[in-house]
């Protein structure tokens, strides 16, 4: 196995693949921009080698800089993460150049999978059902209308080179197409550097419900279950949850034969995920195969018990799958919610410094957070900042344990999604276990009120704050203590004087 | 002690007197004096009061106190009594809504969408600003005509930045 | 189900209790000593019920104020966590004829497993086999030396009415007979009000295993695998491990059915717990049974994917069991680290004010803690503060996360046995599962040496604090800033001013 | 500005003087002095030293603080130039043992072992304590004769309370 692994991401993900890493027994090495300097993926880390400044074109885009530290530290292997270089064919070969190993699949696969159009035609010829109606990228306003009034309004607007939601417009009639169209390609630009789009048509109440698979280099290849993700806001998932429950056990066997199949189809090796649109007759589209670890990973790690940064490290140093399709059995179920520092009406997002953390605990609960008390939010990347995740033995305790857990968390400082967590948790809806991706663009359950008792709390707990303030103030003659205790000391001031 | 706090719409006179160890006289408006038991601490405030426990976490913000209470959030407004005189005096009505379009986070300006002299309805979008990875589009709050833009496309800006100003379509 | 549960416990267990309150939609209702009023369970209840001061006979021993309280706040049931007044059938038959349920076995179980002379015939009748040489409570130094030369040197000297390590000791000669049983007799009579103890053969590299039973009010009882507790101090247990790298799958069974049988001989209901002394030859004694739920229960719910404290609930509720014995199929391994206030060298306690605390976050990680970065660890009560558990696939994979949960884990202004763990978790007969209760009498591997760098570090960070420390005393002229912030910024003072 | 830092057995002279924003140049004793880039707040000093990156937790702590780091601990006594001179100035020689036993934890006296006079070896049991449920032995550390007992059984103690005085048995 690896001894010394560059991860060049930064965030959750960074410190999620970090925590493997330290459970191989491997050294992890990050990677920084200037203002991430004392992130905490870095803090995770042992090492780690200042690859530029904030824009993400000039640090974790940057190539040259990534595999510079990479070689600078020693660095035998490479785990991308998700997002910024992990679907990029052209690192994937330059990394492999340099004789490190890439924790990744071959670079022509995620050039097949890359490209929305070819990873269409390569399955299509494996006998892998797709969405209709999709074609070329369009070269301008007029050949995207031709090509949506063939399919039917709506349609959907979607980077070539996309993911995550970036790129991505739902179209409703012709008026409001040229519109989309440039935003589309703005955004596409921006978070690929390649403003390709194409027009699809757009599948009314649909589920997006993926199959994670596995494939080793000799020739093994197992899927492991299904991750329901049609709690969308933006075209980004929000809440995700394994099994789905909208499909069944034939449907779920299906769907992973195809993505096997479709994984073997560009001769797939590493960890990836086979994107599925599934209709209310529960036929099912292939929609694209994300060749890197997906952020709703965990729940199946939840469900059948598999560490998936543990497997990918595996298949990368060249050893066979560590168990069969037979060994993989569900257990229970396991939810998502990602919590993103953004307005929980507005989705505007919302940086800043962390001034109160607390994270959930107890039974069912598992947190993989890129923030802590000490961490400054920047504004320059991705505003997801955590995921929280439940395991219950049925669909329902998953539900109630995320209610509990949500209620324990507390990130003040920044403004986080958790109200819309809480909304979606008790959407009659979403309870049933009935829901599509229109979901949050139905009218959600109010947040609830505050009774009586916790606004009077509220209101007291801000004058006792102000007053502790004022009293501190007033004694705040240099202390005869210790050297180094005020300051430290400031942490910790406490005013709990009774016992 | 005396302070005024501003939880949403509401203003509240609080009378805090501290009466023993982790112990206070706490009386809200006119409602009687109550006693609370208390641990005040930077970031926990938790409370008894009679049977009830009740926590609550409290973070600095600009301009007051970030309460979280039971898996809600609010901001306080903590005025001493002679802030809260001094704010009575300068009168504290607010409109329906700002004639001031201002990003709510740190950005890069993407595109402005509208003119000197424009016309706007409430909730169009005036300017695009990118954060966090993502397109967000600013909308007016009010109906009325762009009286200055502040920003041009590229300009990175801080949070609480004004984007556009509006003249209102009619004062009444 | 219940609407209001009052727990009649402090500390981790009583907020693990009430996690599984929320869970099940139920107000959690917490009682409490004096100095205990913003003790985190506290802070995790909706209703709280002060019991008496700071002496637990006075408080949370206190029966008269415990359902005073059940009665005043309209509590439909009463958990008792674990120690306390968890095995006091007293209170549980006083609890039942205030109409309130006792979520716990019946008052005449807990009585004959409470004695554990009575238990001990109880069982033998039932076929159960039992430590040899074991008789009546001891009069005098005398009687117990008899009693030591019948069965041969060395012996155990227990309590009665014991459970926990408290008034227990290993005697290993004549001599030291006398004074270990006047030890054990305080102990004893502090912790339980009852100094009876007697004398059983102590056997040679034993190991601690434990079988989980669930027995519903409908006649169904049901084995949920064991738990391997041989890594104790002071005949307390410090890490606990589900499944036992020491039995196979044929003992387990046996195990599991005997404790079954044992629960049947005394009228079992709820949740309760059979411990054996298992010899190197593999050959099972009945010990005690515990008439609660146990400290490291949660072992258990890693590995079946159960919750016990739900089905402890569902059977107080009158509910039958929700799993058959078929349907309880372990997965992985889980191991758990108790984390102490207390000296890792000397095992004396240490109590105090915590001023920093982190817990361990990612894959496989389950934390239940009784503390938080406000809370205040009051000499009165048990050293416990915190459970520590990971899950892996295997063995490996959990000792491996458990060591990297270890390192995560920072708990400062209080010492606590972390050091210790580390030492358990890198012991080679550990890391081989072959191990017995004498293991931390054994040498365990030095404590790991900080390398140069990190005293360095440590050096460094001593004086960028006292500096930082200067720098904000200079400048601790009134700030201009907002009213209310400057209390709260001394949580945060930050001091990145880089980006 | 310059501290002696108390680490162990160690005791460094350290160096420290900012240099930009949330970057300092750091001499430890004779060493070469280096530029290191740090985040220091009231709990977390996060160092970038080279390519190497280390956490350090800091918790206040009675004589100085409580350091964390790579799941080791440690306590470092924090001294300004003036105080390390007078601590230099009376001198630091530490012996091999105290003569007095005291109790780290508070707790209750539960039985007093020894009495004045008695004579007592490195490791003799001389008060049991009882903390946190649990009975607690406390030791001599050093060969001797008990000079004074100053608790009884019963008596409540505070962490750190002199429990028995000895008068070592040989001082060469």
């Amino acid at each position: 196995m690896f001894e010394r692994v560059l991860v060049a991401n930064r965030g959750e993900i960074a410190v999620r693949v970090m925590r493997t890493l330290r459970d191989v027994g491997a050294t992890p090495i990050a990677i920084y921009s200037e203002p991430d300097r004392h992130a905490l993926h870095v803090r995770h880390a042992d090492v780690a080698v200042c690859v530029g400044p904030e824009a993400s074109a000039q640090s974790y885009l940057n190539m040259d800089a990534v595999l510079d530290a990479a070689r600078r530290t020693g660095a035998q292997a490479i785990h991308p993460g998700y997002g910024f270089l992990s679907e990029n064919a052209t690192f994937a070969r330059r990394v492999a150049e340099a004789g490190i190993t890439w924790i990744g699949p071959p670079p022509s696969a995620i050039e097949t999978m890359g490209s929305k159009l070819l990873a269409r035609r390569t399955v299509e010829a494996a006998g892998v059902p797709v969405v209709p109606g999709v074609s070329e990228p369009v070269r301008d306003p007029d050949e995207a209308l031709a090509i949506a009034r063939g399919v039917g309004f709506p349609v959907m607007v979607k980077a070539s080179a996309g993911g995550g939601g970036k790129g991505m417009r739902l179209v409703h009639d012709e008026a409001a197409l040229s519109k989309a169209l440039d935003a589309a390609r703005r955004e596409a630009a921006g978070a690929f550097g390649d403003d390709a789009v194409y027009v699809e048509k757009f599948v009314v109440e649909p589920h997006h419900v993926e199959i994670q698979v596995l494939c080793d280099a000799h020739g093994n290849a197992v899927y492991v279950g299904e991750r329901e993700c049609s709690v969308q806001r933006r075209h980004q998932k929000v809440v995700e949850e394994c099994p789905s429950p909208f499909i069944d056990e034939d449907v779920r066997r299906a769907m992973g034969e195809v993505a096997v199949a479709a994984a073997r189809a560009c001769g797939y090796v590493g960890a990836g995920t086979v994107e599925f649109l599934v209709g209310g007759d529960k036929r099912f589209y292939f929609l694209e195969m994300n060749t890197r670890l997906q952020v709703e990973h965990p729940v199946t790690e939840l469900v059948y018990g598999v560490d998936l940064v543990d497997a990918q490290l595996r298949i990368a140093a060249g050893q066979p799958l560590p168990f069969a399709q037979a060994d993989l059995v569900p257990r229970g179920h396991a939810l998502e919610c990602r919590i993103y520092a953004e307005d929980p009406e507005t989705y505007l997002p919302s940086p800043g410094a962390v001034t109160q953390l607390r994270w959930p605990e107890g039974p069912g609960v598992r947190v993989d957070a890129g923030i802590d008390g000490f961490s400054v939010v920047p504004m320059a990347y991705d505003p997801m900042v955590a995921k929280l995740c439940t395991w219950g033995s049925d669909r329902g305790q998953a539900i109630r344990r995320m209610r509990r857990a949500l209620d324990e968390t507390v990130v003040l400082g920044i403004t986080t999604n958790v109200p819309l967590h809480h909304r979606v948790l008790t959407h009659p809806a979403f309870v049933a276990g009935r829901y599509d991706t229109g979901l949050l663009n139905t009218t959600l359950p109010a947040a609830a009120a505050a009774d009586a008792g916790w606004k009077e709390a509220a209101i007291i707990a801000a004058a006792l704050t102000r007053h502790a303030e004022d009293t501190a103030r007033a004694a705040r003659a240099p202390s005869a203590g210790a050297p180094g205790s005020a300051w430290l000391a400031q942490g910790r001031q406490r005013q709990i004087t009774g016992g | 002690m005396r302070y005024t706090i501003e939880l949403g719409d509401e203003s509240v006179a609080v009378d805090v007197h501290p009466v023993g160890p982790g112990r206070y006289r706490v009386q809200l408006g006119d409602a009687p004096a109550r006693t609370v038991e208390a641990a005040v601490e930077p970031g926990l405030v938790h409370l008894l009061l009679g049977d009830r426990s009740l926590s609550v976490r409290a973070g600095a913000a600009p301009g007051g106190v970030d309460l979280h209470a039971a898996g809600l959030r609010a901001r306080a407004g903590a005025l001493d009594a002679r802030a809260a005189r001094l704010k009575a005096r300068r009168g504290g009505a607010k409109g329906a809504g700002s004639d001031v379009v201002r990003t709510p986070m740190p950005g890069r300006v993407v595109q402005v969408m509208v003119a000197e002299g424009d016309a706007v309805v409430p909730g169009q979008g005036v300017v695009i600003v990118e954060a966090m990875k993502m397109e967000n589009e600013l909308r007016a709050e009010i109906a009325g005509v762009v009286a200055k833009v502040h920003v041009k496309a590229d300009d990175r800006v801080e949070g609480n930045a004004d984007l556009v100003t509006l003249r209102p379509a009619e004062s009444d």
